[in-house]
């Protein structure tokens, strides 16, 4: 009953906001002021609202995909859905708080609300212990990075005197703390969007609900890392020394991260990391300073969200029919070819996704990709060493994305023929593989609650890149193309060989984790241990130490109270003399 | 409105005394009922008066134009309700209360928290029973904490100030746990013992003020403050913070606070941690910035280091606490350290910040021990290892309340604990001019640090409590998830955590003054 | 003659007297360690209004004075002394100890002041 | 020639003086008392304070001396000599009364050492009564107060108790 | 010097209660075959009768200033052995109340132990008339003698029992008295040498300006005689025979100690600092502030670990006088006499409470008192009150604020040193009396104490508690004593 409601709510509010989007799109820009406070008087801040080009954009992506999720989340999910649904509406008010926000305060309540959903709901299933570990690892990383956060608005809200976004960037600054406080900003980026070196959250929040993953990558959550740097685009163009930053930080997440999906061995985490890779790709667009590289750095998001969410959601049918969305799971049934036999709307709408995020020509994400590419290359020909950094590494992703792409795609649907039948190199992870032989005949499509959702993303993969209008740069258009076959190539070849060599340093994802563990985890435990200790024995030991003093003492005092008076005598005679002594002392 | 004041303070104390008097047996009954209509109606009491203060013809705080106010203090009293009475003239001492709207607010909380007490106590008592003293004690607090709220003299601050104390100590001494007699003994005898040394400690230095300027009358000084940041006035403003540090409790004195808290019952915890650690932070905001602010300005960056210092160690020590209500005691050691270095920046911000987070404090801890008394209750342990985990599937209402309130304590934006910690940070970004900015930096970084560190533990507590796997920890068969006057006593907690954290200027606003 | 011989005879006799007091083990004998150590306040006193000659004999006033005091209080002192000998058989000052602190009134654990017991931090570690 | 005198009276006193605290006999001690104050009377007298000197010989010697004869009587003290006389902390009494009076004799000795007694003529006794009735009235009266407690308190102490004499009086079949 | 009418007033109360204290005794003597109780009861309201007209006395005169016994002298002020001035009344109105809080005390109890009611009335007044010329004079021969006359009655009393215990208890005061009497009276005699005169004022006019040789005699003797005054308080290291002597004697007695024989010390070695040996500056002072300091320490922290309920309160009545000598070293007149008011009245009102409990539990112990807050809860709260007022925490208003009025005059006098450690002897003295406290909440008991209360106790007990509710609501008439 409860969670009925909650769902009416939810999918009911997403309805509300591609409504709102509707509305608004074309209103002139415009704020809302709201009383607010002020501490001091240099303090004042107000809760204000705006909507311009950009808050309608998001809006219309935060209202699709969330409303898409809703709906393929009556049918995923199940159990403590009243709780689920209350939070994933909490968290696309979050987003729409962020995207509606004109003041920095209000801002920060939606980022920092969306991160304690996106807690709650990476810990929906805390039976697991990877659930829990990896709901508290997201909001440890990003709490952390929200200070950096918090400190920049300081910075900046200071120094502007005020704290409204539309009023940010008039005032004069000094250079230092336009820097600081936009630096200090990018930590609360990289950390909400999961960029080098904060990323290895985002692989390890996959134990929750596919929708979820869906909503986080897709729209919000990691989205408005993106979205903040977009809508405070004036300020960050002043501040060069952050975009340099932004740039080098954004170029080797892409890579990296790429790297990383090549050797993941789950499909979740393979589209995790394709997530850190792809927003990489906009931050390398908007680092770029120019107009065309903001441009293509929304666009690029809104391509994602649509691919990515459908791709999330793809996912999430698998996990739901098959219960496991693991590369050595799906290989049981694959290698009877019956996954694709079996689902064959989640097969197309999957392989479109795939092909979207690929660069397919055609697709959605080929159109946005090129038109980063093409604003690095303009800004690269006008001289900018930023831009041929950029203009690489976004290539060179490229052609790394569609080797994974290629490779999850068919190592997931495709029997392999070299293998006959085996799972392949993904059989050391599963020494029960062969012997348990899945029961395929059950396998089939979900309801068409879940189906809709997928079919409408789809149609949104494939086609989004054509609502920009359609202007192909054809050397751009050409040299992607083909770097992505030259990446596709060896995957194909590999799947052929049924081999799937992952080396260690990749398997490990660079090993990030092992060292944040050792460098942050370990010590702090180290040091609450100190902390306690210190408490019982140094400062409770001083405390005790009183204490017992004071019982010893007048456990002495008992003592020379020995009831022979002629002791008291002796003592109070020494007092005299003493005193005598003492006095002459302190008179002299 | 003098004689509301009066009332405010007389009523409970009065109704104590009329509990102490009638028989035993009869009162026992009728106690959580009297207790709770009269700190009911001493809490209309004290909302009617901030209504009344809030009338534009009295109250002098109303919110200022941005461009024109100059960068003041809070914290010196401009009275409303006042009574000032001649008492001890041998000792230049008068009975002088008032109010102003710093105080206000700390008395609506108050008064807020002891009404929920007496509320919770209708149906759950601490096994021992006495509730009839119980009651009575809790009303003696609640005046003393009024009275301390609203002295204006310095005499009677202090004289306040150590009202709360013996009645504390007999609720901790005797409805203490009731599994662990001596260890319940010694920490509510290291509790009165320490913070009896702090108040003498600070009588030393009232005395000191007094000796310097003539007064100790709030009002007089802080409209004449005692000059000079060397010699006499700087070991006034040393002797009167170290006092109000024990109370507040700022680390390295606040040893007696862990097993004050954890032995404690329900409703002790919940007043201890909600209002008897404010009267610290209270006085020194008080009484150390308006009436000291040069030797203030000497002492506050120590002032602000040892809060950062409690910030990061408080925390720390969470990590390894096994006992709930400890780690809950220790996280206020962090959260206290928040409000210290707000008030050691000197600043609007700072201040208000400090101000703020004593009522989110208040309301947030309090939710808190409310919890962590519940989930005692049910388990009849507060030990993490012995309770096991997955509360979520044996208690989902109280468990999801505990994450709720762990979340507002964390300092989620949004709610109510939010706002202080982020006013006491921003104020060490921009502490007061006379103060090294440099060193109020390093704070802030530390301290912002420390948030993350409150997120940790707050999460590990969630993580080792409220999740886990079911199958090991399997549900045994308890009465209630959540009862109703369970329900009842928490609502107006969770409601203020929320209503505060989105409308903060509910409260800031008027404390910005001219 | 020299003002110092009576003053030093003051100061050994008052000295000879706490000697007494201190290591004499009958209260009787005490009392007349007492008596040695008035006798020197007189001797000083005498001496003093034999230098100052002032013609008001202050001094010798209060000698007169000191000695009456004395008799007075050797009375109600050997009446005491009497009582302790009727009650105890002796008249060992040092050997009357009935009053003596009296061990076992109160447990050890109970002492107040012992603050933040080993109880206090558990020990526990960030698991 | 008073210098004389009173040296060999001082002499005397200390010689006495230091037999009554060492003596193992309590009553020799007793005797050596008398001897003592009879020696400290002589050197008043070496002072020119007849009166006094008088006085100590009246009170110390016929009232107080005989009392403690008597007291010792009373207590049966033995007449032998006692080796535990003295307690085990005497040589550290010694030491304690010996620091006392090397600091008291230094002091002296440098406050008073040039300061010398004129010989007076006699007549004391007429300045110590004219002094007592005339300016020390208050304390001679508080003094006759003190008399009277300390006797009364003496002859309350040195009762019966009331049931020891009810039980005496009623087993010689009275009532009381 | 003819005594004239001035002098007569100025002794006007010593007078009348000496001639109580003999009115007393010959009630008693010639009595007859009477009743016991009868007789108790007549003796009694003699008594009282004294002690009430020496308040009527202080209630009309209380703003007079009446010198008796002076000698006129050379180009100064006449030199006076008593002073009946607006201290005088103060210091007297607190030992007339102590001594009335003890005639109260001595109406129960008294005949069962066997104790000759007349003599003891008699030493009591005796013993009152000596502390009363003792807090008015203004010499040291009447000092010291009138300090024999509180000294000498009360170790009767002590011993009044005439028992093993009491004998012993009186013996040990009767002998350190005695060597404080020696000590002081040799201390005196050097101060006569140096300044020529026994009167306080020449003595306190002569002292600055002395030869420098002759400061270190002066000094010395200075010290002697405040010593003689640390044995009569029992400041530490002069304190051991006080608790066995507390002890020892009967309650009524140890009251009496405790109450009169101390105020009459404190009163003493006020008027002997503040007019006589030790003017502002002396280093004297500095004695007394260092004695002050080690008394309230170890007074303090002796007493914490006492399981006998007597024996706790003499401990703690040590580190009262170290409170007491606090202000005491600043010659803050108006600080110790309050201080010494809420004092008598609580410490009366605790060994009340102590008298009641102790008639029928003889071992006193602090477990005795387990659960009286349900079985006895009058009696208790009592008790409650005065230990809350001894240590000086609400609700206890007197004790904290003549705790207060004691740390201002330290703090005004610059010895924040001393302040320190009386603030730590707050906390030290709050342990203490927690202790006692804690018992009398702690339930369940076995086998409580409970019995039906003699109807004088009830009476008495409430009147301490009256009096002592009435200084903790109107602190000022404290430190009013002294107008």
């Amino acid at each position: 009953m409860i969670a009925t409601t909650w769902r009416v709510v939810g999918v009911g509010f997403s309805l509300l906001v591609i409504l709102a989007a509707i509305l608004l799109s074309g209103v002139e820009p415009q704020q809302t002021s709201f009383p607010g406070t002020g501490v001091g008087p240099d303090v004042f801040w107000t809760f204000d609202l705006r909507t311009d080009d950009l808050t309608v954009l998001l809006l219309a992506v935060v209202g699709v995909v969330s409303a898409c999720v809703q709906v393929y989340s009556i049918g995923y999910l199940h159990e403590r859905a009243a709780s689920y649904t209350a939070l994933v509406t909490l968290f696309t008010a979050a987003m729409v708080t962020v995207v509606v926000a004109d003041s920095l305060f209000l801002l920060l309540i939606g980022w920092e609300v969306m991160g304690v959903c996106s807690y709650l709901l990476i810990g929906h299933y805390w039976e697991r212990r990877d659930a829990r570990s990896g709901a508290m690892k997201a909001f440890l990383m990003t709490r952390f990075a929200d200070v950096g956060f918090l400190f920049g608005i300081f910075v900046l809200g200071i120094g502007y005197n005020t704290f409204r976004i539309s009023e940010l960037g008039s005032g004069p600054i000094s250079p230092g703390a336009l820097t600081a406080g936009t630096v200090l900003l990018l930590v609360g980026v990289v950390g909400k969007s999961a960029q080098v070196p904060l990323q290895t959250w985002l692989p390890d929040a996959m134990p929750g609900p596919s929708p979820v993953s869906a909503l986080i990558h897709a729209a919000t959550m990691v989205a408005a890392g993106v979205f903040l740097i977009a809508r405070l685009y004036d300020v960050f163009v002043e501040a060069e020394a952050t975009l340099t930053v932004l740039a080098v930080v954004a170029c080797v997440t892409m890579l990296v991260s790429a790297l990383c999906a090549m050797a993941a061995v789950e499909v979740k985490r393979v589209l995790a990391w394709s997530t850190v890779s792809q927003l990489a790709i906009m931050f390398a667009g908007l680092s770029l300073g120019t107009e065309d590289g903001r441009h293509a750095a929304l666009f690029h998001l809104v391509t994602h969200a649509s691919f990515k969410a459908l791709l999330f959601l793809c996912a999430g049918v698998l996990l739901h029919q098959v219960g496991s969305a693991a590369f050595v799971v799906l290989r049981r049934y694959t290698r009877r070819g019956a996954l694709r036999r079996a689902m064959p709307v989640t097969f197309v709408t999957m392989t479109i996704g795939l092909g979207a995020l690929a660069g397919v020509p055609g697709l959605a994400g080929f159109f946005s990709k090129d038109s980063v590419v093409e604003a690095a290359w303009h800004h690269a020909r006008d001289g900018s060493t930023i831009g041929w950094v950029v203009l690489v590494s976004v290539c060179l992703t490229a052609a790394l994305t569609a080797f994974y792409c290629v490779r999850l795609w068919l190592w997931t649907f495709f029997r392999t023929p070299a293998l006959a039948g085996a799972l392949g190199a993904f059989e050391d992870d599963d020494p029960m593989a062969d012997v348990d032989e899945p029961d395929t005949s059950k396998l089939r499509e979900p309801s068409w609650l879940m189906l809709g959702p997928l079919v409408l993303l789809a149609i949104g993969a494939a086609g989004l890149g054509y609502a920009d209008g359609v202007h192909v740069h054809w050397g751009v258009a050409l040299v992607t193309t083909v770097l992505a076959v030259f990446g596709a190539l060896p995957a194909y070849s590999l799947w052929q060989r049924g081999a799937d060599p992952r080396p260690v340093v990749l398997e490990h994802e660079f090993g990030l984790d092992a060292a944040y563990q050792g460098a942050v985890v370990v010590p702090v435990r180290w040091f609450a241990k100190l902390a306690v200790l210190g408490d019982r024995d140094v400062i409770g030991g001083y405390v005790r130490a009183t204490g017992r003093a004071g019982t010893l003492a007048s456990q002495g005092f008992r003592l020379l109270q020995t009831g022979n008076v002629q002791t008291y005598l002796t003592a109070a005679v020494i007092g005299v003399v003493a005193l005598a002594v003492l006095a002459g002392v302190i008179a002299s | 409105m003098s004689t509301l004041l009066i009332a405010l303070l007389a009523v409970p104390a009065l109704t104590a005394m009329v509990l102490w008097v009638l028989p035993v047996s009869f009162a026992d009954r009728v106690a959580a009922v009297v207790g709770s209509v009269i700190s009911g109606l001493v809490l209309v009491g004290s909302v009617w008066l901030w209504i009344d203060y809030l009338r534009p013809a009295d109250g002098p705080g109303t919110l200022v134009g941005f461009e024109t106010a100059p960068r003041t203090l809070p914290g010196k009293l401009y009275p409303f309700a006042e009574t000032d009475l001649e008492w001890i003239p041998p000792l230049d001492v008068r009975f002088h209360i008032a109010v102003d709207s710093i105080s206000i607010p700390l008395i609506m909380l108050t008064a807020l928290l002891v009404f929920l007490c007496c509320l919770y106590s209708l149906r759950i008592t601490p096994r021992i029973g006495r509730t009839r003293s119980l009651i009575a004690l809790l009303l003696v607090i609640e005046t003393g904490v009024i009275g301390t709220f609203s002295a204006v003299d310095l005499v009677l601050f202090f004289l306040f100030f150590e009202v709360v104390l013996i009645p504390m100590w007999l609720v901790i001494d005797i409805w203490g746990d009731e599994h662990d007699a001596a260890g319940r003994r010694r920490a509510a005898t290291t509790f009165v013992l320490m913070t009896v040394l702090g108040s003498a400690v600070m009588l030393l230095g009232f005395l000191l003020i007094h000796r310097q300027a003539g007064t100790f009358d709030l009002e007089v000084l802080g409209n004449n403050p005692v000059a000079g940041g060397r010699g006499v006035p700087l070991a006034a403003a040393i002797l009167v913070a170290l006092g109000l540090a024990v109370k507040m409790p700022l680390w390295p004195l606040h040893i007696w606070l862990p097993d004050a808290h954890a032995k404690a019952p329900t409703v002790g915890s919940v007043l201890l941690a909600g209002l008897l650690l404010k009267l610290g932070s209270y006085g020194l905001i008080r009484i150390l910035l308006p009436v000291l602010p040069e030797a203030t300005t000497t002492i506050a960056p120590y002032l602000g280091g040892f809060s950062t210092v409690a910030i990061i160690a408080g925390s720390l020590a969470c990590f390894a606490q096994t006992d709930v209500k400890r780690l809950i005691a220790y996280s206020s050691v962090g959260h206290m350290g928040f409000i210290g270095l707000g008030i050691a920046t000197m600043s609007p911000e700072g201040l208000s910040g400090a101000l703020f987070a004593n009522i989110a404090h208040g309301l947030i801890t309090g939710l808190l021990f409310f919890l962590a008394g519940a989930i005692k209750d049910r388990h009849d342990t507060s030990d993490l290892r012995t309770i096991g985990r997955a509360l979520n599937a044996r208690l989902p209402r109280i468990s999801g309340l505990l994450v709720f309130a762990s979340l507002a304590s964390l300092g989620l934006p949004g709610l109510a604990g939010f706002w202080g910690e982020m006013l006491a940070l921003l104020g060490a970004y921009r502490p007061a001019d006379s103060l090294p900015r440099t060193t109020f930096l390093v704070f802030m970084v530390i301290a912002g640090l420390g948030t993350v560190l409150t997120a940790a533990y707050f999460l590990r507590l969630i993580r080792n409590l409220c999740q886990g796997d079911p199958a090991e920890y399997p549900t045994t068969a308890f009465a209630v998830d959540l009862s109703r006057i369970e329900l009842l006593t928490w609502t107006p907690l969770v409601a203020l955590t929320v209503v505060l954290g989105l409308a903060p200027w509910l409260l800031l606003d008027y404390w910005n003054f001219v | 003659m020299p003002l110092v011989l009576p003053l030093l005879l003051a100061v050994l006799l008052f000295c000879l007297g706490v000697y007494g007091v201190l290591a004499r083990r009958n209260a009787i004998t005490m009392l007349m360690s007492f008596e040695l150590m008035l006798n020197a306040v007189n001797l000083n006193l005498v001496a003093f209004d034999a230098w100052r000659l002032d013609g008001l004999a202050t001094g010798q006033t209060l000698a007169v004075f000191v000695i009456t005091l004395a008799a007075a209080e050797i009375g109600l002192g050997l009446a005491i002394v009497l009582l302790l000998f009727r009650g105890h058989g002796h008249v060992d000052a040092d050997a009357a100890r009935d009053l003596v602190e009296q061990d076992g009134g109160i447990p050890a654990a109970d002492g107040a002041g012992t603050a933040a017991g080993r109880t206090a931090v558990e020990k526990g570690a960030a698991s | 020639m008073t210098t004389a005198l009173f040296s060999i009276a001082g002499a005397v006193a200390i010689a006495a003086a230091v037999l009554v605290v060492t003596s193992r006999r309590i009553v020799h001690a007793a005797l050596w008392l008398v001897v003592a104050l009879g020696a400290v009377a002589g050197c008043f007298g070496a002072l020119h304070a007849e009166f006094v000197a008088l006085v100590q010989i009246l009170v110390y010697v016929g009232a107080i001396v005989v009392l403690v004869l008597f007291a010792l009587m009373l207590t049966k003290a033995p007449t032998n000599p006692l080796p535990a006389l003295t307690t085990r902390r005497s040589p550290f009494a010694a030491i304690v009364a010996g620091v006392l009076a090397l600091l008291l004799g230094t002091g002296v000795v440098i406050a008073f050492g040039n300061e010398k007694i004129e010989p007076v003529p006699a007549g004391s006794a007429t300045d110590v009564g004219t002094a007592v009735f005339r300016i020390w009235v208050l304390p001679f009266e508080v003094l006759s107060v003190l008399l009277l407690a300390a006797l009364i308190g003496a002859i309350v102490l040195s009762q019966r108790k009331l049931s020891e004499r009810s039980d005496r009086l009623s087993s010689s079949g009275k009532e009381d | 010097m003819t005594i004239t009418w001035t002098d007569w007033q100025a002794i006007a109360v010593p007078l009348v209660l000496a001639l109580g204290a003999v009115a007393a005794l010959l009630v008693d003597g010639f009595w007859g075959a009477g009743s016991r109780q009868l007789k108790h009861l007549c003796v009694t309201l003699v008594t009282a009768g004294a002690i009430l007209f020496g308040f009527a006395f202080l209630v009309t005169q209380r703003n007079s200033v009446r010198p008796g016994f002076c000698r006129a002298a050379v180009e100064a002020p006449a030199e006076c052995s008593i002073v009946f001035e607006p201290l005088t009344v103060g210091l007297w109105a607190v030992l007339l109340i102590g001594g009335l809080g003890v005639v109260g005390l001595s109406t129960y109890g008294l005949l069962d132990r066997e104790i000759p009611v007349g003599e003891y009335h008699f030493l009591l007044l005796s013993a009152l008339t000596g502390a009363t010329v003792l807090a008015g004079a203004r010499d040291l021969a009447t000092i010291v003698i009138a300090l024999e006359v509180v000294s000498l009655p009360s170790f009767a009393m002590v011993a009044l029992r005439r028992d093993r215990r009491g004998s012993e208890a009186a013996l040990k005061a009767f002998l350190v008295s005695v060597l404080s009497t020696a000590v002081m009276l040799f201390g005196i005699s050097y101060l006569y040498g140096v300044t020529g005169s026994l009167y306080l004022q020449t003595i306190a006019t002569q002292l600055p300006g002395i030869d420098p040789d002759l400061r270190r005699v002066a000094f010395a003797a200075g010290l002697f005689v405040i010593v003689g005054f640390g044995f009569k308080i029992a400041a530490v290291p002069f304190h051991g025979w006080l608790p066995d002597t507390y002890a020892g004697a009967p309650v009524e007695v140890t009251a009496f100690l405790a109450v009169v024989s101390k105020s009459a010390g404190v009163a003493g070695l006020l008027v002997l600092v503040t007019f006589g040996v030790a003017p502002s500056g002396s280093e004297l002072r500095t004695v007394v502030a260092i004695l002050a300091a080690v008394t309230m320490t170890v007074g303090n922290l002796a007493a914490l670990r006492q399981g006998e309920a007597v024996r706790l309160l003499a401990w703690s009545s040590i580190g009262q006088v170290g409170f007491l000598l606090a202000p005491l070293a600043v010659g803050d007149a108006q600080a110790v006499v309050g201080y010494l008011a809420a004092y008598v009245v609580v410490t009366l009102g605790a060994f009340g409470a102590v008298a009641v409990v102790q008639r029928h539990r003889p071992a006193g112990l602090l477990t005795d008192y387990r659960g009286m807050i349900r079985s006895e809860p009058g009696l208790a709260a009592a008790l409650i009150f005065f230990l809350v007022v001894l240590a000086g925490l609400p609700p206890g208003l007197a004790g904290l604020f003549t705790k207060f009025a004691a740390f201002q005059s330290v703090i005004d006098a610059d010895l924040l040193w001393l302040a320190v450690i009386m603030a730590v002897n707050v906390m030290i003295g709050l342990a203490v009396y927690l202790r006692w406290i804690a018992e009398l909440f702690r339930l369940p008991a076995e086998a409580p104490f409970s019995v039906d209360i003699e109807t004088p106790a009830v009476t008495v007990i409430s009147a301490y508690t009256a009096a002592a509710i009435v200084v903790s609501v109107l602190p000022s008439t404290l430190f009013t004593l002294i107008t």
